[in-house]
C-alpha cells in the first residue's frame, strides 16, 4: 500500500514513520468516507420519510442511491488498496452510476404517465400544534 | 456492425479478466467463449450499433464523469440542507430543459446527469426537451443546464450546438 | 434484549457488531413479511418479496453463506419478480379480501409452530461454536476430504455437484419440470389449449391471443433497428411474416388500443412458432 | 422518439455486460460463489431485459422458442448424460474419477463437474426464459400511447 512512499523515508532529516502515517491516514480517510455515505443514506431516509408528495421523496431516496453509497464505495475502495477488489468497487460504482439514474427517471416517468400531479409551488412542514389535533392520516407526512 | 462487434468483443475481453484475475489458458478460453457468446447473442438482438457499444469515447467519459462526480458533491448540500431543516422550505417546481444533444446516447448521458445531480429528476423526454422535476425553485433555471449539456454532448464525442 | 440473545444462544462466541446486523435484518425481515400478509395490491407484495429476498441475501452474507446468498439475490430477489410481475399481469392487480374467520386456522398454527421454535432456542448451539453436531459429524469429513478428492477452492460446488450429484441431477429435474409444466399449459407463444384469462376486463381466448410478431415496419420503432439491418442481417427464423394485413395496420398506426377484434384477421398470418 | 429512450440506450448498453458477467458466474463456481444456477438465471434476465425493452415479439426473433425447448432438453440430458458416460465407462453413476486419469490431480472430478454445471446452466437459463415467454404472450403488448 505504501510501495511509493516508503523509499523516501531515509532522506527525511526527521524521521517520520511514513508507513504509519500512510496507513492511518487511509483508515481515516476511507472512515471519513464510509461515515459521511452513511450520514448521507441517513438524511435520505429522513427525506423519503418528511417530504409531501412522492416526486420530492423520489429526490431523497435518489440521493441516497448516489452520493451515500458512491461515498461508501469510495471508502472500501481505499481500504482495499491497489488489487483486484478495488477495480471490482470501481465497477460496482461505475454501474451504480449509470443504472441508479435510469431507475430513478423509469419510476419517475412511469408514475407521471399513469398520471399522478406533483405537488407544485413553495411547501412549508407544517408545525406540530397544527397536526396535533388531526388524525394521522389528515396531518403527518 | 464489423467494427462495433470486435470493439465490444476486445472490451469484453477485458471486462471479463477484470472480473476474473486467473490467466490460466483454461479459464481464459472460457472467457473467449462467453464474449463470443455474448457478441452473438447482441447479433442475434440487433444491437451491435453505436448504442451497445460506446467505448470510443470511454476517456472523456471518464473526465466527465469526474467532472459529475464534483457537481453532484456539491449540489447534495442544498438537498440535505432542505431535508433537515425543520420547517422544510421546499419549491418543486417543473421545467423544461432543451436537448441541444444529436444522439441518443448524448440525450441520455444529459438525463442521466441531471437526475444524478440531487435536487432534479428527469421526469420525461421529448422532441421538445427533458422535463425536469425540481426541488427547490433556485435549481429552475434552464441557464444552469447548459454547461452540463454541453459537456455531456461533449462527452460523447458531438459537438454541441 | 442483547443479553437474552446471548443467554439463548449459548457462549458469546458472536462478535457484537455482526449481532447488531443481524436482529436489524431479522427486524426488517419481520416487518416485510407482516407488510406482505396485510396488503392487498398484489403489485406491491411483489416489490416486496423482491425486497423480502435481497434482505434475506444480505443476511445470509452476514452467516458467510454466499453461494445461498447470490443464489436468492439472482433468483429471489432478480427474476422471481419479473416472472411473478408477468404472471400478475393474468391475473388482477387486487387481492380479493379473506374473512377473518377463514385466518383463524393459519393463524393457530403459526403461533403454534412459533412457540415450538423459541422452545426450540435454548438447545441450539451457539454460531459459530467448533463443538456443534454440524462441525462434528460427517460434515467436517466432507470438508477435509475435498481438498485432495476434487481439489476445487469452493467447497460448495465440490459437494453440490461431486458428491452430491444425484440430488443435484433432481434439482435440474425439477426445475426442468416446472418448465415444462408451464409450456404443457400455456405454450411458448401463449396461445396453446383454450385457455381463456379475464385482462381488465379484455377477453382473451386462444383465438385470439397475440402471436409471434416480427417488427412489421421501420417507421414503427424507428430508434430500435441497427443502422443497416438487412445487410448481413441475422437468419430470420420465420421470413415470410410480414403480412399485409400487418403492415397496414401499421401503416395505419391506429392510436386506440389494439382491441381483440384485429387479432383474428392477424391471426392466419402466424408463424409455425406456436406451440401446437 | 419514444419515451423509453433513456432506458433503451442504457439497456443495450448493459446487455452484454449481463451475460458476460452471468458467464463469467458460471466458470468461476468453482473458485468462489457461483454456478450454474445462479449464472443461468443471470443470463436469462439478460434476455427478459431485452423483452422488457424491444417487445417480446422481438426477443421471440432474437431467440427462438426453438432454441429454448431444445435448450431446457439438452441441459438435462447433458447432466444425466455425464452420469451415463461415466456408468459406460466403467465407473458408478456420477463417478467422475473415470472421465479423465491423471495421478496427480482429480482431473476427472473437474472435467465432471464442468460438465455438469454446464447442464445446469442451459436448463436453468431456458426455462427461466420459457416461464417468461409462457407468461408473457398470453396479454397484448401495451402500445405506447396507452403506456
Amino acid at each position: 500500500m505504501a510501495a511509493d512512499n516508503t523509499h523516501s523515508a531515509p532522506a527525511n532529516p526527521v524521521d517520520i514513520p511514513w508507513d504509519a502515517v500512510l496507513e492511518w491516514g487511509l483508515a481515516l480517510a476511507s472512515t471519513g468516507l464510509i461515515v459521511s455515505g452513511a450520514i448521507f443514506v441517513l438524511a435520505g431516509a429522513l427525506g423519503v420519510l418528511r417530504m409531501p408528495d412522492f416526486f420530492t421523496r423520489m429526490h431523497a431516496a435518489g440521493m441516497t442511491d448516489t452520493l451515500g453509497a458512491e461515498f461508501i464505495l469510495l471508502g472500501l475502495m481505499l481500504q482495499a488498496g491497489f488489487s483486484q477488489m478495488t477495480l471490482k468497487l470501481l465497477l460496482v460504482a461505475f454501474f451504480l452510476f449509470l443504472t441508479s439514474p435510469t431507475a430513478t427517471h423509469a419510476i419517475a416517468n412511469a408514475a407521471l404517465k399513469s398520471g399522478l400531479k406533483p405537488q407544485l409551488g413553495p411547501y412549508k412542514a407544517p408545525e406540530l400544534s397544527e397536526i396535533e389535533g388531526k388524525t394521522p392520516s389528515e396531518g403527518a407526512h | 456492425m464489423v467494427r462495433y462487434a470486435i470493439i465490444l468483443a476486445l472490451v469484453m475481453l477485458l471486462y471479463w479478466l477484470t472480473l476474473s484475475f486467473y490467466f490460466e489458458p483454461l479459464i481464459v478460453g472460457f472467457g473467449i467463449a462467453s464474449v463470443l457468446f455474448a457478441v452473438g447473442l447482441c447479433y442475434r438482438m440487433r444491437i451491435l450499433d453505436s448504442e451497445t457499444v460506446p467505448y470510443m469515447h470511454t476517456m472523456t467519459t471518464i473526465g466527465y464523469f469526474g467532472w459529475l462526480f464534483l457537481e453532484v458533491v456539491k449540489a447534495n448540500f442544498a438537498v440535505v440542507k432542505a431535508v433537515l431543516r425543520p420547517d422544510m422550505e421546499i419549491s418543486p417546481t417543473l421545467l423544461t430543459v432543451p436537448t441541444p444533444q444529436k444522439t441518443d446516447i448524448g440525450k441520455t448521458m444529459f438525463a442521466n446527469s441531471i437526475t444524478l445531480t440531487p435536487g432534479t429528476v428527469s421526469m420525461d423526454i421529448d422532441d421538445d426537451g427533458i422535463l425536469v422535476h425540481a426541488l427547490l425553485a433556485e435549481m429552475a433555471d434552464p441557464d444552469d443546464f447548459v454547461e452540463m449539456g454541453q459537456r455531456a454532448g461533449f462527452s460523447v464525442s458531438e459537438v454541441s450546438s | 434484549m442483547l443479553s437474552f440473545i446471548y443467554a439463548a444462544g449459548g457462549p458469546a462466541t458472536i462478535s457484537p457488531p455482526t449481532l447488531i446486523i443481524d436482529i436489524a435484518l431479522m427486524a426488517m425481515l419481520v416487518v416485510v413479511a407482516f407488510a406482505i400478509v396485510r396488503m392487498r395490491s398484489l403489485f406491491a407484495i411483489v416489490m416486496l418479496q423482491g425486497v423480502y429476498s435481497l434482505m434475506c441475501a444480505a443476511w445470509f452474507v452476514t452467516l458467510d453463506a454466499v453461494d445461498v446468498a447470490f443464489t436468492e439475490a439472482a433468483v429471489g430477489a432478480g427474476i422471481s419478480t419479473v416472472l411473478m410481475l408477468s404472471a400478475m399481469l393474468l391475473t388482477d392487480r387486487q387481492s380479493a379480501p379473506v374473512g377473518a374467520k377463514k385466518s383463524l386456522g393459519p393463524l393457530l398454527v403459526c403461533v403454534l409452530a412459533g412457540a415450538a421454535m423459541f422452545y426450540a432456542i435454548p438447545d441450539m448451539p451457539a454460531y459459530g461454536d467448533a463443538n456443534s453436531p454440524a462441525n462434528t459429524g460427517p460434515g467436517m469429513e466432507y470438508m477435509t476430504a475435498a481438498v485432495t478428492d476434487v481439489e476445487i477452492p469452493n467447497i460448495v460446488t465440490a459437494v453440490l455437484a461431486s458428491y452430491r450429484g444425484y440430488d443435484t441431477m433432481a434439482e435440474t429435474v425439477v426445475i426442468f419440470m416446472a418448465g415444462l409444466g408451464v409450456l404443457l399449459l400455456l405454450g411458448l407463444n401463449g396461445n396453446a389449449g383454450f385457455w381463456q384469462a379475464k385482462v381488465q376486463g379484455q377477453n382473451i381466448f386462444s383465438l385470439t391471443a397475440p402471436r409471434t410478431r416480427i417488427l412489421t415496419s421501420t417507421e414503427d420503432k424507428p430508434e430500435t433497428e441497427p443502422p443497416a439491418p438487412d445487410e448481413a442481417a441475422p437468419p430470420k427464423p420465420k421470413p415470410k411474416r410480414k403480412p399485409a394485413a400487418a403492415k397496414k395496420r401499421a401503416a395505419k398506426k391506429p392510436a386506440a388500443k389494439k382491441t381483440a377484434a384485429k387479432k383474428p384477421a392477424a391471426k392466419k398470418t402466424g408463424g409455425k412458432g406456436s406451440a401446437s | 422518439m419514444n419515451s423509453h429512450l433513456i432506458l433503451r440506450t442504457v439497456s443495450k448498453f448493459l446487455i452484454p455486460l449481463i451475460v458476460v458477467y452471468g458467464l463469467y458466474v458460471h466458470f468461476h463456481g468453482d473458485f468462489g460463489p457461483g454456478g450454474g444456477f445462479q449464472a443461468g438465471v443471470i443470463v436469462a434476465a439478460a434476455v427478459v431485459l431485452y423483452a422488457l425493452i424491444f417487445g417480446i415479439d422481438a426477443c421471440k426473433v432474437a431467440v427462438p422458442p426453438s432454441w429454448i425447448r431444445i435448450g431446457m432438453t439438452v441441459g438435462v440430458m447433458l447432466f444425466a448424460g455425464t452420469g451415463v458416460v461415466t456408468w459406460l465407462l466403467g465407473g458408478a453413476f456420477f463417478d467422475y474419477d473415470v472421465l479423465k486419469y491423471d495421478p496427480d490431480h482429480p482431473a476427472g472430478q473437474h472435467l465432471g463437474i464442468i460438465c455438469v454445471e454446464l447442464g445446469v446452466l442451459f436448463t436453468v437459463a431456458t426455462v427461466m426464459v420459457a416461464i417468461f415467454y409462457a407468461f408473457g404472450s398470453r396479454t397484448p403488448d401495451i402500445s405506447d400511447e396507452d403506456w
